[in-house]
């Protein structure tokens, strides 16, 4: 069962209503959306491919990992795939602490952590016809020394 | 699994991202000279078979089910090895 | 017309609708809710007071410096005023932008700046029967030198 | 406002937050030495009126209208004087 990723529409009020928490004071939601400009060119068609195992696994360790790492009390992450449009939601962080700095810090994380570690790419098709798979960052191989560089094919 | 045995020297690999571009599709078979097979036999049989994947080889990750490995894990007749390029979700 | 302040239900669909742009790839919502417990102390009964005519200036004012101070889009901060109940928003803040940096940033600016410059008051009741306004930031006097400092009556 | 003199010399006081709560009420009125009179006057008015509220003062900011004021500022017959003790909104 897929509880992470969808490829469906991102709804935030059920993520909304779901965390709801009488001991939060504060709320910190993160929305990734689909930009019409991507690097000064337009952007026509969007996809978003998923290793699925890995993703799933990945982001609910993400969500572990934030509540670990901060004083807050909900942190639920979901990625929508498929196919979508400008302005769609692509993935969505929400975080519920008592206090809001840690609702920040925590939410940012999250989100930085999604793009770096979580088996999905980005394809965009341009306005001129061309098409590529986003710049992206090489997933973390613990035996090796290398990490941060980005590759890409045009 | 056929009973040949060259289908017995061949280990399932799927490719995303750019490697399913370059490779010119998800899912492919790729030889090796026996088995089990490191991760490193699989990428140089990919290699060898698709030479524009090479140069993605380096930052790509590889991945049995669930399992991020590394290029010295083992795969047996009928496991897949899951190439997962630079990632850009979010 | 009251534009930021309300004693309606603070409703997040409308301002995310409202701030929609094609050349956004990130959204940062901060929302503020009623906690159950403040200081160890159950509360009860809550309502925020507020001084109209300047939190509607205030309230545009850093919504634009925060348009002008960060690279971003979109600022929309909304405040809810009256009686509330555990849970309901009391705040929201709405940035959208091309990148998350400048989102998350942006968001904590204008909240911090919404706790510090914005002439409403919460009041809290407690299960023990006793109640409170509760300590604030002393408003900024430019030509003061004292800032900082809080008080608040039992 | 009454055409006898004490009210002539009366600043309208709008209280909020916890000075609401130690002077008994939002509206009251302030009587001064004479028009127009500055902010502390008004200030030093209400203290001499409500005991209780001058440990408030020093951490009041003064309003009218949309404008904060120093404490050198002049009201005039007719003008309110805001008070806006610490904030905690949010």
């Amino acid at each position: 069962m897929l509880q992470h990723v969808t490829d469906q529409s991102l709804e935030l009020d059920p993520l909304l209503t779901q965390t709801e928490s009488e001991e939060c004071g504060a709320l910190v939601v993160f929305g990734g959306t689909v930009r019409l400009y991507n690097d000064g060119r337009k952007v026509t068609d969007i996809n978003y491919s998923v290793y699925a195992p890995l993703a799933e696994k990945m982001l609910s360790e993400i969500e572990q990992e934030t509540l670990r790492r901060f004083d807050i009390v909900r942190c639920e992450i979901r990625h929508r795939v498929g196919d979508l449009e400008i302005g769609d939601l692509s993935v969505v962080v929400v975080v519920r602490a008592a206090h809001r700095a840690a609702a920040f810090e925590a939410a940012r994380y999250a989100i930085d952590t999604v793009k770096h570690q979580v088996p999905i790419w980005k394809y965009e098709v341009y306005a001129d016809g061309s098409s590529a798979y986003v710049k992206g960052c090489p997933l973390h191989n613990e035996n090796e020394t290398e990490t941060g560089q980005e590759a890409a094919a045009e | 699994m056929s009973a040949d045995g060259a289908s017995d020297r061949q280990i399932g690999v799927e490719c995303y991202g750019v490697l399913q571009q370059v490779c010119g599709g998800r899912e492919r078979r790729v030889s090796v000279a026996g088995l089990p097979a490191t991760v490193a036999d699989v990428l140089e049989g990919l290699a060898r078979d698709v030479p524009d994947a090479r140069r993605y080889l380096q930052h790509t990750a590889c991945a049995i089910g669930d399992r991020i490995v590394q290029r010295d894990a083992r795969l047996e007749a009928g496991d897949t090895l899951v190439l997962l390029p630079p990632v850009s979700g979010g």
